[in-house]
Parts: C-alpha cells; structure tokens; sequence
C-alpha cells in the first residue's frame, strides 16, 4: 500500500491534466465532480498509505520515480519520502482539499471560468502534495512554487478587477522574495553535504558547524517567512483574500501557507544544530506576527480580512511553536487550524454567497435565523479558534502555550495576550454577523476597502482609477439582500469540518503518554531534537485553566461591546489598526516612490549614459566625417593647386639630395 | 664626357642645351600658373597644351644630349595622347557648356563632398 | 587533449558527411530561391520551408545519431580548403554544439510558420535561408576561419531582415546592429588571425585555423593568451550581449519584424556563449581563469540592471529583449563560474531562453498582427478575449520567470548552483534576479491581460488553429525540458567535462593552483562526529551514502568523459 | 647661329605663353597658343627632329588649335572672362608662388646639373645616327621596339573620339547640372527615405 504513494500526488495532476485537455467540453458541475472525484481519490490513497506505513520500519519510506537533474556531483531524483511528518500532512491535505472541493462546486455555481477554477485547484493540491512527499529540498521547491504559483492564479482569477490582478503580483513576487532565500539555503545545504536528499542530509546535519547550519535554516526560514506570511513579510495574505473564498480557505488557510512550517519542522535537526539565537528569532517573529496580526484583525470591517489577519496570526503562533523546539506541536495546531480555519473561511464564503457578494461586516447581521447551518458550524469554529475547551483549537494553541512557558515566560506572556486578542476579534465576527439586527439594508457607509485599494493604488500607479470604479462598484450594489442558506454542497463540508474542527484536539490530550497519539506518532521526525516538556499534569492543567480563563474574558469583553453595547466599540477598533499599523501603505509608498523612482533612474542611466555613448560614438564618427569633408571642394582648381604645390615639395625634397 | 657627346650634336659654337630646359622650365611654369589661375575650360585646356609642349621640348633635348632617339619616340607618343586628350576634353566642355554656355571650372563641382 | 584527438579521428571515419551537408543545405536554397522570380512569393516561401525543415530534419538526425556518453566531437568533417594557411572545412558536433544546433534546426522552421512578409517575400526568405546556414555553420565549425566567416555570414541577413522588413527606426536599428557586431568581430579577426600565425611560429611551425591544431601547438602565451581572448570576449560579449555592450539588442528586437527576433533571440544569442565556451574556454584556459571575477561581475550586474530596466519598459517586445540580457547574464555566469553545474547549466539557460523567449517572440508577433502596436498601455484586459493566447502567454511567461516544472528553472538553478560553489557571492546576489524577473513579467502580464477590456482591444479575435499549431512544440518542450531534463544533461556532461579537464590542467600547467571547485571544497563544513553515540547510527548510513553521491561523478577525473 | 634661333624662338614661345595665359579672350589665348606652338616646332628643327617638328606643326596647330577655335566658334563663348579677382580666395596668390617654386626648383636643377643633368648613359641600341634621315630613325624605332605601344595609341584614338562624340551628343533634353544633394544643418544628406523620422539618422544611416 506504501508503494501506492506517487499515487497521491498524481491523482490531482491527472485530473489536471484531463481538466486541460476537456475541461471546458465537460463544464458544470461534471468538471467539478471530476476534480473533487480525482482529491477524494488520493484523500483515500493517503490514508491507505498512513496505514501502511505502520508496518514500516521507523514509520518511514522512501519511493523514487525518476532521475530529475544529473549534472556531475548534483544529482536530484523526484522520489517522494512518506515518514510520520509527511504522512500526517498529506492527510489533512487530501482531507480538506477534497472538502474545499466539492464546496467549490456550489461556490463557483455559474461562473463562467468554472472549470478552469477546477483545473487551477488540482494543479495547486499537486503542487501542494509534492512540496510535502518530495525527498530532497529541491523537489520541495518545485511544489513550493508551484502552490505559488497557482495561489497567483487563483487570487487573480477573477483578474477584471485591478485591486484582485494586483494582490495576486503582490503574492507571487512577495514569496518569492523568500524564495530566494530558500534557492540559497539548497545551495549552502549541496555544497556542505553533498546532497539535498532529506534522508541523506538530516540525519547527519546536527554535526554541521555552528556557523553553516545558522546559515542554511536562516535562509530557509527567509523562505518560509515569505510562504508563511510573517513579518516582514506577511502583506501579501491579506490582499490574497481577493481570491474566491474556496481559494482563500484552501491555500491561504489551510495548506500553502503553512508550507513554511512544514519545511523548518523538516529541518528540525538542523535548527537543533544552529546556534541558539536563531530558534529564539523565530519564536520571537512567531509571537510578534501573532501579536500584530490580532491587533489589526481586532479593527477590520471586511468578514474575510479578520480571518486572513487571524490566520498570519495563527501562523505565528506555529513559528513559536518552531522556535521554542515544540516541532510536533506546530504540526499539531497546524492540522486543528487547517479545520477550524477552513471551516471558518468556508463559512464565510457562505454568508458571502448569500449575502450576493456583500463582505462587510457592518453590514451583516442577524443571520443565525436566516443561515442556520452556517451559522452552527461557524460558531463551532469561532468556539475552536478562541481556544474554548474541548475544541480542537484549545489543545492546540495550549500546547503551544506550554511550550514558550517551558521556553521564556515573556513568550508565553505575549501569545497569552494574543489568545485574548484572538478569542475576542472572533467573537466579534461572530456577534456582528449572526447575532444582532439584520443591517444589511442599510444606507452605504463607508467601507474599507478605499483604504486598502488607495494602497495599491500608490503602488501600482497606473490602477487608482480602476480600483476607485471597483470601490464605486462595491458601493453601488447595495440593492435588496435576501441572505438565504447555500445548498448541499456547500454545508456538507461545513458539517463535516465542524465536526473535526470539535474533536481534532482529541488526537494528542497532554495528560498522559498514551493519550499524546500525535507527538508519538511524529516522534521519529521530532523527537530527538525537540524540546522536552515534562510537567506535572497539576502544572498542565493550571495553564490549562489560565488560557480557559483567558479565552472566555476575551469572548466576554467581545460580548459586553458589540451585544451588551456597554462599552464603545470604538476603543477596540482604533483607525490605528485598521490601517494595518500603516505598514502596508508604507511599503507601498516606497514601492510607488523611491523604489519606482530608482528603477526609473536606473532605466535613464541606460538610455541616456549606455546608449547615449553608444550614439555619441556614432555621432562623433559622423561630425568628423562632415568636417573633413569640406576639403573636398570639387573645385578642380583647387586640386590642381593641391597637386602643384605637392610636386613642389617632391622637388624640393630631391633637391635636398643633390651634392651641389 | 657629356660635352663631348653634345658637341657631337650641337654645332661647335658655346650654346649649351640646358637653356632648351630652361626655356621648357618657364613654359611649363607659365601653362601650370595659368592652368591654377584661369576659369575659361578652354584656357586651361590651353594651358595643359602649354604644359606638354614644354615637356616635349624637354624630352628632345634630353635625347639630344643623350644621343638618344628614344627621346623623339616618346614626343611622338605624347602628341598622340596630346590629342586624344584635347578631343575628349573638347568633348566634356561642349557638353557642359550646352547646358551651361558661361560655364566654368569652379561652377562644375558636383562631386564635392 | 591525446585522447581528444583519439576521438576526432574515430568520428572522422563516419561515412555520411551530414553536417556538411547541413550546412550548405541552405546554401542551396537560397541559391535556388534567386533563381526564382520575385513575382512567385508562395514559391519562394514553400522552398525556404523546404529548405528549413531538411535542415532541421538533419539536426534531428544529428541528435538521434549522437552517441551520449562521448565527450569529443561527432560526425566530424574535415576537408582541406587552402592548403598554404592550413584553412579546412572543418565540423564537428558535441555535446555542447548539439543542441544548440538542433535549437537552430526546429526555430527556423517554426519562425517561417509563424510569421510571413508583407513585401518583398524573395529576398525575406533568401535572407532567413542564409541567416539559418550561418548559424548551423557557427555551431558546427571546428575551424577558426570557418567559424569567422559564419559568425559574419549571420549579421549581413539580419541587418537586412531588421532593416528592411522591420518597423519603427528600423534603419537606425539595423546600423545600430550591424555596426556594434562588426565593431566586435573586427577584435575577434585580429585575435583570430594572430593565432594563426602564433601556431605558425611554434616549434612544429605551420600556420593553422584549426582549433585543436592550434592548442596542440601550444604555441600561446600566457600574456598573448590574455590580449586574444579579450579580443574574442569583447566580440562575444557584443553578441551576447553582457552588459556594457547591450544597448543594440532592445533596437534590434524592437524594429526586426517576427521572425527576425525569433532568430535573434533563439539562436544568435547564443553565438556569444557558444563561442565563449568553444573558444574562450578551449582556447584560453588560463586567461579564462584571469578574467573569471570580471566576467562574473559584468553578468551579475547584468542580471539585475536587464531585470530593473525590463520592468520600465513600455513596449513589449523591449521588455522581452531587456529580459533576455538579464537570461543570457545567468548563461554567462554559468560559463565563468568554471564547474560542470555551472557550464550544464549555461548552455540550458542558452536552449531554454531559445525556446522560450522565441516563443515569447511569437506570441507577439501574433499579438502585433491583430493590434498593430507593442505599447503596453495600448493593451488591456485581453485575457477576456484572448484566453488561449493568454494562456500560452501565461505557461511561456512562467518558463520565463523561471517557475520550476518548465524548462526555465533548471538551467538558471544549475548555474547558481554551480556558480555558488565557485563564487558564492555572485550566486547569492545573483539569485535576486528571480525576484526581479517575477516583478517585470507579471506586472507587464497583468497590465496587459487583467483589467476590465476596453473598447480598443474589445474585437481582438483569439489565436486562430495554425497558429495555436505553431506553438505546440515550444509549449511541448517547455514543459519536457523542465520535467525531465536528462536527456539533455547527460548528453552535454562529457563534452563540459573534458572542457573543464582541459582548462584545470592547461592552468595547472600554467602554475596556478587552479582547480574546478566541487562540493569537496565545502569539506570544511563537512560534518564531525561530535553527536551522542545513539546517533552514530544514521550517520554511518548517511555518509557512504553522501560519499557515494559525491564520488559518483568525479568531475576531473578524465574517464568521466568517455 | 644656333644660339640666334634659339633666342628668336623662345622670345616667340614665351610671349604667346604669357598670351596664352594673360589675354583675357580665348580667342587670343588660342591664337597665341599658336604663336607658341610654332616656336616650339623651330626649336625642334634646331635640334634636327624635322619629323617632330612638322608633326608638331600639323597636329598641333593644324589640328588641335583650330579644334579648339572651332569648340569657341560653336559654342560662341568667345566673349572676355573676367580676370581681375579670382572666386576661389587665395587661389591665385597660391598658384603664382607655387608656379615660382616650381621654376626655382627646376632651374635649380638645371643650373645645379650643368651639362651633366641628363644623368644616364649614351645610348647603345637607339643612338642618333647621322648616316640615316631623321624619319627613317623614328621610323624604326616605332615599327620595331614601340610597335605594342603604336598599336595602342591606335586603340587609344578610336576610344577617344568615340568618347568625344558620345559626350558631345546632342542631348534629349537638358536638364540642369545636378546640384549637390541638399543637406542638414549638420551636414548630414537628408535621406527622403527616413526622412519621416529622424532615427536613421543618428548613426548616419
């Protein structure tokens, strides 16, 4: 059954290539079925493989398909390596992607790229499955730019509106500013070991000098800041949500973006070997992204922002889990927000798709009787996300807790504060959507998005018109709404996410041994360098209860604001916030300005100094030319005169030669 | 040595032959002044002719002194060409001076760069 | 260098002389077509198709002939011309030639398919013909005067493709042209005939054109070495072009009609860094080995200034060219950073760029003949009218920007890889092109294709199927090359190898401790044994494993060659 | 005696040389042109070439001065030039010192020579012989050791006057002498061509 594992990634990209070929002939819904039909099929391959890998020795395995690049000492195969990490991966992958899928197929109900949406999504869980089954950095690379890429495709898909054309640019060229930094960390990784190959490198990686192991995961960890939408580097998520809201809960939830902390998990041992202040960095951008995320998401108005800001948060809580050494605890938050998440996002697609397209919070209201499915299972998610025992999200992010407790209690202080933070921005969503009077036949107010397209509209000089018509568009189609629940196939996989988004947390419950399935599972990936938590179960369940505690106050104070109206909202939502800490627009500034200024400079120099001297030679030969040229007057007498005074001289010369 | 072989083909009186190049000198100075100063095509024509006579005359007596025939040979060529010269020439100026009857030297410069 | 020889005169016995008859092949042609009257364009047009097409036909043979684990020359010609100089006819094809060659044999044909005249069809065709023999010859030529006489015969066609069937400034341009590659040539004939003579001079004296005779003789200095090879380089880098020398490219590509670029950027290009690689390499070992950091800096610098500029570009096909000057400064690096992966490397880049930005090329000769203009603030929106054609564009564009899975990662990953393991610095700056390229494509893309569709590109009608024909292979290739590159790699290692044999000993023959970097030079990074005995376990089988990885392919061991 | 001739002539030949240059209407100028050739015809008697001098007599003045008197007469050009400033700044300052120099130079030689100024030896095979008529000597002489260059003479007078009539020939139509390609004010020919852009330019196209 192991031996089934190039199934799984080929699935996906069989259905791709069938959607490529016939995609349009077939149309809705058989392209759809098709797609979701081809993930289904490797979600079940996946889990055949899982099992099989039981009987595996050390829970590991490795298959090679080809030869990719031999080119003397450099010698890359496309195998795939299916190991405990891996495997739990593909998993949720599979599982969820399949979910997103068939979602999508009442999402996208009517649109006449359809299938071509279909095609993209393949593409992208190809991608994604080989980013994580490739045996080597390298094919992790393809698959890395290949969930790039299609995350491009896809953001932009509805490519009409400037505002989603430029978020997916953003994107692609954000990432690969991390790229970058991975391409160098598989340079370093060749050169010092040879090889690129995990098996190979891994193992023998703690022995690496200090210096070359700091090094090669600083630059992967460049790379993974990109993919993971950490600071500096985060801003191009919440532009992402531009992109279809299948997109934004597959890719930009639930799988790609925790690419990156799938990768500095992979090289675990080699952070292991780094020197110790590396770890500590990343914890402390985990923790400050974290932080930062929630305070904007604390402020924005547009239902998928909050989630898209909650989700860089999310992420960083990850990295913290990375850098305080809890490597399986990452993995494990991972696969608990890869449900609550996608089931939150998927939610709010729903509410978008009944709303007809309206994503402003303040604009919502009152649909728990109108959406009622929706509405359970987004609350079952909101419940997940904040960190209410027994949802998934608590065991999870406590976990994390735990660990920066172990680690650094200024750590642990600061992701406290975020939990708060968290528990109370989704409260509020939560509240302004579903509880409270229906406002969405209000009088337009004015919504966020001037903000961020004016953004984009400093860096992409050429779109301020275009975004303010989309504004303009946005703002004009506030006719009669008659929110309505979405059919089968959307709330199907809001049920079933739900339910994983309960009860994902039962997979590892920190009281005993025998109840941590998940850490022992992963244990051959990140046992030997992880870090070590050995707390009394009194201690565990005391921060057990704190976070509680925490999560409930922050739902509390979301409850007393945006239900009880007894404190003004307006202390939780400073502009300060919802500007994003005028990050975004700064980079963007510089972007639009010096930066542009500069390339325009460079672009002068060019045609004014290269080929301007260019020209200048040219021009010098030719000035010489019509100078000399006037000797040549075309008087024959002048000639003559020419020739005369020559043969004078030629006398004279031989005159010098006689002996007088 | 020389004097003796002149004095062969001068009479015995004193007269030198070198003043036969002398008086080829001035008339080949004279025609290359007037072919450098005159406009008229036709003068400067003139001039040439001026020109090869001196070189003609020169030649002769250089075969004189030398005892050579071959000096007489080559003024007979010279008149030949002289007038295969002087009908092209002729030629070239009736052409231009059909388009252009007060045409001279200077206004044919066309090929002036 | 003996076993070399050895090899030559293996191949020589081969019966067929095909790249003889490769090359004179469109020779013929073009003589034919002047026969032809100008009144009968379809005639002409179906002989240069012919013509074309039978020569790609043979390079395609060439390829399926070639025997893969053989570094030295195949199919080797070598008929006397001027005895008195020692002048031969001489070709000869390796792995480095190959597939360049076959480049040159499947663009021609496809430029004819893609793009026709619009005046004076005759001597359109008789120029490409011509164009197409001297680039076969270039690739194949193992003699320096042949060789010179087909790096000349290339620019004349194009300066009269550019300059007569071209748009805009096209005279400007074309003079631009021609005069910057004769202004290099004219260095390279200097350098060229003096090695003649320095052949000549030495002790088993006769003067020679022929390379391997050349360095047989040994008869190069060091000094002279130097003072040749950069006559050589300035005219190779002109063609490339490396940096300082680019400015004729943007022109020449903006104003040469379809099928001009098409050539241009597929396979002249690659004159440069072919005749680096052939001749800087060969000939001049140890001065290759001086002017390495140079060269390393211009093609870095290059990299990035194509890149920036390309992104300030407001008419397509600038964009384009730009961008090749920043794709050829990767081919460059490559070549310098003096490894196999460096040198596998650059001459991928050189087929990659070929293929694609010829099909880059083709795109918008297609995009021109419906919209007429190549000014990206004329154009919006045409995704929604145009989807196939943006889609192509898309996949040509990604290979472009280099996303791995096509064609464009492997080449540039190789050199950076390659040039990280000699000269880490320039790869690490150098790897900031891939950002750069991801910024200039995509937002000339999204200016271009994403929008809402305004009036003027409204009506533009998709590709039609022959044209949708024409693109076929590229998009095949594209996507081949990116996903299974071995054919490729294992036909070009040989030839790099002995290439890099040859310069390490020439240099350790010079006295420099020179030797070709590899991974042993990151030994020092090596792993220690400093771990808890419970991990010695999955070290011991580890390192034979890595030992077995690095020891596989010793790059200077001689017999990797064969 | 000898010397009597010779000063005679030369006074003749110098005068119609000064005529020929000096005298501001062709007409004179050919007809001293004449008075020169004439001198010059005696002066070669003086130094027993009779066969040079006659030929002299006939080609020169009987042919080629009535030619040119005849080129005047048809084209009846025969009016004064204008000899009193010359167009060309310079020119004839210049020409007359470069005409000085070249008579010093050659009068240098000459008086620097002496009689030893025809330098080389007597000659062997083509000696002026006393015993044969002068004609017979030239005759001989160009029948035998120039016959290549006789013949080609005759080549070269046919080419001549085909030449001569070719050009003389009476056009269609006259168009006016082809001015000069007009130019930029950089000097540069304006190529109708590109003119519509000035490109082409740039590089001198």
């Amino acid at each position: 059954m192991v031996s089934l594992v190039w199934l799984i990634p080929a699935l996906p990209l069989l259905g791709f290539l069938l959607l490529l070929a016939v995609g349009p002939r077939l149309g809705e819904p058989i392209a759809g079925w098709l797609a979701t039909a081809m993930v289904a099929g490797s979600f079940v391959v996946s889990v055949l493989a899982f099992i099989g890998l039981h009987s595996q020795p050390d829970h590991t395995t490795t298959f090679t398909l080809f030869t990719w690049i031999p080119a003397g000492r450099f010698n890359v195969d496309v195998g795939f390596l299916l190991d405990p990490l891996s495997s739990a991966m593909i998993l949720f992958i599979t599982g969820v992607g399949a979910l997103i899928h068939l979602y999508s197929i009442g999402y996208m109900h009517g649109d006449k790229k359809f299938s071509k949406f279909f095609l993209y999504l393949n593409l992208f869980v190809f991608s994604m499955l080989l980013l994580v089954l490739g045996d080597n950095l390298l094919l992790t690379f393809v698959g890395w730019e290949g969930v790039g890429t299609c995350s491009y495709l896809l953001i932009s898909f509805w490519f009409e509106k400037p505002a989603n054309a430029s978020a997916g640019k953003k994107a692609f060229v954000t990432n690969r500013v991390g790229d970058w930094g991975f391409m160098v960390g598989i340079f370093i990784t060749w050169f010092t070991f040879g090889t690129i190959q995990y098996t190979q490198f891994i193992p023998v990686s703690p022995g690496a000098a200090t210096t070359t192991a700091t090094i090669i995961s600083l630059m992967l960890f460049i790379g993974a800041v990109g993919k993971s939408a950490q600071i500096p580097l985060y801003l191009w998520l919440p532009d992402a949500m531009a992109g279809p809201t299948p997109v934004s809960a597959l890719i930009h939830a639930a799988t790609m973006v925790t690419a990156g902390v799938y990768v500095m998990v992979r090289i675990n041992p080699m952070l292991h070997a780094a020197s110790p202040w590396l770890p500590t960095l990343i914890a402390w951008v985990g923790v400050i992204t974290a932080l930062f995320a929630a305070t904007i998401a604390m402020a924005q108005t547009d239902i998928k922002k909050v989630l898209a800001y909650s989700t860089v948060s999310q992420l960083g809580y990850m990295f913290l889990a990375v850098g305080v050494g809890g490597y399986w605890v990452a993995i494990f938050h991972m696969i608990t927000h890869a449900f609550f998440k996608a089931l939150l996002f998927l939610g709010a697609g729903s509410v978008i798709h009944g709303m007809d397209d309206e994503q402003d919070l303040r604009r919502m209201g009152g649909l728990r009787k109108l959406m009622p499915i929706t509405a359970a299972t987004f609350i079952v998610g909101w419940l997940a996300i904040a960190g209410v025992p027994p949802f998934s999200g608590f065991w999870s992010k406590d976990e994390i807790l735990t660990y920066a407790f172990h680690q650094n209690i200024a750590l642990y202080l600061v992701g406290l504060f975020t939990a708060l933070l968290t528990a109370f921005y989704m409260s509020r969503q939560v509240f302004l959507v579903f509880y409270g009077k229906a406002r969405w036949n209000d009088p337009a107010e004015p919504s966020t998005h001037e903000a961020h397209s004016d953004a984009e509209a400093a860096a992409e000089g050429a779109e301020a018109g275009a975004a303010a018509v989309a504004t303009a568009v946005d703002a004009g189609e506030h006719h009669e709404i008659h929110p309505h629940e979405s059919p089968w196939t959307m709330w199907v996989p809001l049920v079933v996410l739900a339910v994983f988004a309960a009860i994902a947390g039962f997979i590892n419950l920190p009281f005993a041994d025998s109840t941590k399935y998940l850490e022992n599972w992963l244990e051959p990936v990140t046992g030997r360098y992880g870090a070590v938590v050995d707390y009394s179960n009194g201690t565990i369940v005391a921060l057990l209860t704190i976070s509680t505690i925490v999560a409930l106050s922050g739902i509390g104070v979301a409850f007393l604001v945006y239900r009880r109206r007894k404190l003004p909202a307006a202390w939780f939502e400073p502009p300060l916030f919802l500007q994003g800490w005028h990050y975004d627009a700064a980079v963007s500034a510089f972007m639009g300005g010096p930066g542009r200024a500069g390339f325009n400079a460079l672009s002068w120099f060019d045609r004014t100094i290269i080929d301007g001297a260019v020209n200048g030679i040219g021009a010098l030969a030719r000035d010489t030319g019509s100078i000399v040229r006037r000797t040549q007057s075309g008087l024959v007498r002048t000639y003559a005169l020419a020739v005369t005074i020559g043969a004078v001289l030629l006398m004279l010369f031989v005159l010098t030669r006689v002996n007088w | 040595m020389i004097l003796a072989a002149t004095s062969t083909a001068v009479n015995d009186s004193g007269f030198q032959p070198y003043w036969y190049l002398i008086l080829g000198a001035l008339l080949f100075s004279i025609g290359a002044v007037g072919l450098l100063v005159r406009r008229n095509p036709l003068v400067m024509l003139m001039c040439v002719e001026l020109m090869l006579n001196a070189v003609n005359l020169t030649f002769v007596t250089f075969g004189t002194m030398l005892n050579d025939i071959g000096g007489q040979v080559i003024v007979f060529f010279v008149l030949v060409v002289a007038a295969a010269e002087v009908v092209v020439g002729l030629g070239i100026i009736v052409a231009v001076m059909r388009r252009r009857p007060d045409a001279t030297a200077d206004d044919i410069s066309a090929l002036r760069g | 260098m003996t076993n070399l020889l050895a090899l030559e005169e293996a191949h020589t016995a081969a019966g067929f002389p095909v790249l003889a008859v490769m090359v004179l092949l469109p020779l013929v042609g073009a003589a034919v077509m002047a026969l032809i009257p100008r009144t009968r364009p379809d005639l002409h047009r179906l002989v240069a198709i012919i013509t074309a097409c039978s020569a790609g036909a043979l390079t395609l043979w060439v390829l399926y002939q070639f025997k893969t684990n053989d570094a030295g020359f195949q199919f080797v010609v070598s008929q006397t011309w001027v005895s008195s100089f020692d002048i031969k006819f001489y070709l000869g094809v390796d792995g480095i030639s190959l597939f360049l060659l076959v480049l040159t044999g499947v663009l021609f044909p496809i430029a004819l398919f893609a793009a026709k005249p619009d005046h004076d069809e005759k001597g359109y065709y008789l120029w490409i013909t011509l164009l197409m023999a001297g680039c076969l010859g270039v690739f194949c030529a193992l003699d320096l005067f042949l060789f010179f006489l087909f790096f000349e015969l290339t620019i004349v066609p194009l300066y009269f493709l550019i300059g007569r069937w071209g748009h805009g400034r096209k005279v400007y341009a074309a003079t631009k042209f021609f005069l910057f590659t004769m202004f290099g040539s004219a260095f390279m004939l200097v350098s060229i005939v003096t090695l003649a003579l320095l052949a000549g001079a030495g002790e088993n004296g006769q003067t020679s054109f022929d390379l391997i005779k050349i360095v047989e003789s040994g008869a190069i200095s060091q000094n002279w070495g130097r003072v040749l090879f950069c006559g050589f380089a300035i005219a190779f880098m002109v063609k490339t072009p490396v940096f300082p020398f680019h400015t004729w490219l943007p022109d020449a590509h903006t104003e040469a009609p379809t099928a001009g670029s098409i050539d241009l950027a597929g396979v002249l290009l690659k004159l440069g860094t072919y005749g680096f690689m052939r001749y800087g390499l060969y000939l001049f070992p140890e001065a290759t080995v001086w002017a390495a950091p140079v060269m390393l800096t211009l093609a870095t610098i290059g990299i990035i200034y194509g890149a920036i500029v390309a992104a300030m570009q407001r008419n397509l096909k600038r964009l384009v060219a730009y961008s090749s000057v920043s794709h050829m400064g990767f081919a460059i690096l490559g070549l310098f950073a003096l490894t196999t992966q460096g040198l596998e490397g650059s001459v991928l880049v050189m087929i990659n760029h070929g293929i694609t930005t010829g099909a880059m090329f083709i795109l918008l000769g297609f995009l021109y003949s419906r919209r007429h203009t190549y000014d990206i603030a004329s154009l919006k929106g045409l995704q929604t009218v145009a989807p196939v054609f943006a889609g192509l564009f898309t996949i040509v564009m990604f290979s472009s920007i280099g996303v791995p899975g096509l064609n464009g990662f492997v080449g540039e990953f190789l050199v950076l890889l390659g040039t990280f393991v000699s000269h880490r610095w320039w790869a690490v700056v150098a790897a900031t092109g891939v950002i750069l390229a991801a910024l200039y494509m995509l937002w000339a893309y999204q200016r271009v294709f994403h929008g809402e569709v305004d009036d003027a590109n409204r009506d533009m009608p998709d590709l039609k199927l022959t044209e949708r024909l024409v693109m076929v292979p590229l998009i095949l290739l594209i996507v081949f090359l990116g996903v299974y590159p071995k054919p490729v790699l294992e036909r070009i290692q040989p030839s790099v190898e002995r290439l890099l044999v040859h310069v390490e000993a020439v240099n350790r023959a010079a006295g420099h401790d020179f030797h070709i970097a590899t991974t042993e030079d990151g030994e020092h990074l090596e792993p220690v044994a400093d771990e808890p005995a419970n991990d010695g376990e999955p070290k011991t089988d580890a390192e034979p494993a890595a030992d077995a990885e690095t020891s596989g392919t010793t790059q200077t061991a001689p017999e990797a060659g064969q | 005696m000898e010397a009597a001739v010779f000063i005679v002539c030369a006074v003749i030949v110098l005068a119609g040389a000064f005529g020929v240059v000096l005298s501001r209407n062709p007409v004179h100028s050919a007809l001293s042109l004449v008075a020169t050739l004439f001198g010059i015809a005696v002066l070669f008697l003086n130094q027993d070439a009779q066969l040079l001098a006659v030929v002299q007599v006939i080609v020169y003045t009987g042919a080629i001065v009535v030619l040119i008197l005849f080129v005047l007469m048809l084209l009846g050009v025969d009016r004064d030039d204008d000899l009193d400033e010359d167009p060309i700044v310079g020119q004839r300052v210049l020409a007359i010192l470069a005409g000085l120099a070249l008579l010093g130079g050659l009068l240098a030689v000459f008086i620097a020579g002496k009689n030893e100024v025809a330098t080389g030896q007597h000659s062997a095979t083509a000696a002026i012989r006393t015993d044969l008529s002068n004609i017979a000597q030239l005759g001989r002489q160009i029948f035998t050791t120039w016959i290549f260059a006789f013949e080609i003479t005759a080549g070269l007078l046919t080419v001549a006057v085909i030449g001569a009539v070719v050009m003389a020939r009476r056009p269609d139509s006259y168009e006016p002498l082809p001015e000069p390609a007009d130019m930029d004010d950089d000097g540069r020919y304006v190529d109708p061509a590109d003119e519509n852009e000035s490109g082409s330019a740039e590089v001198g196209a």
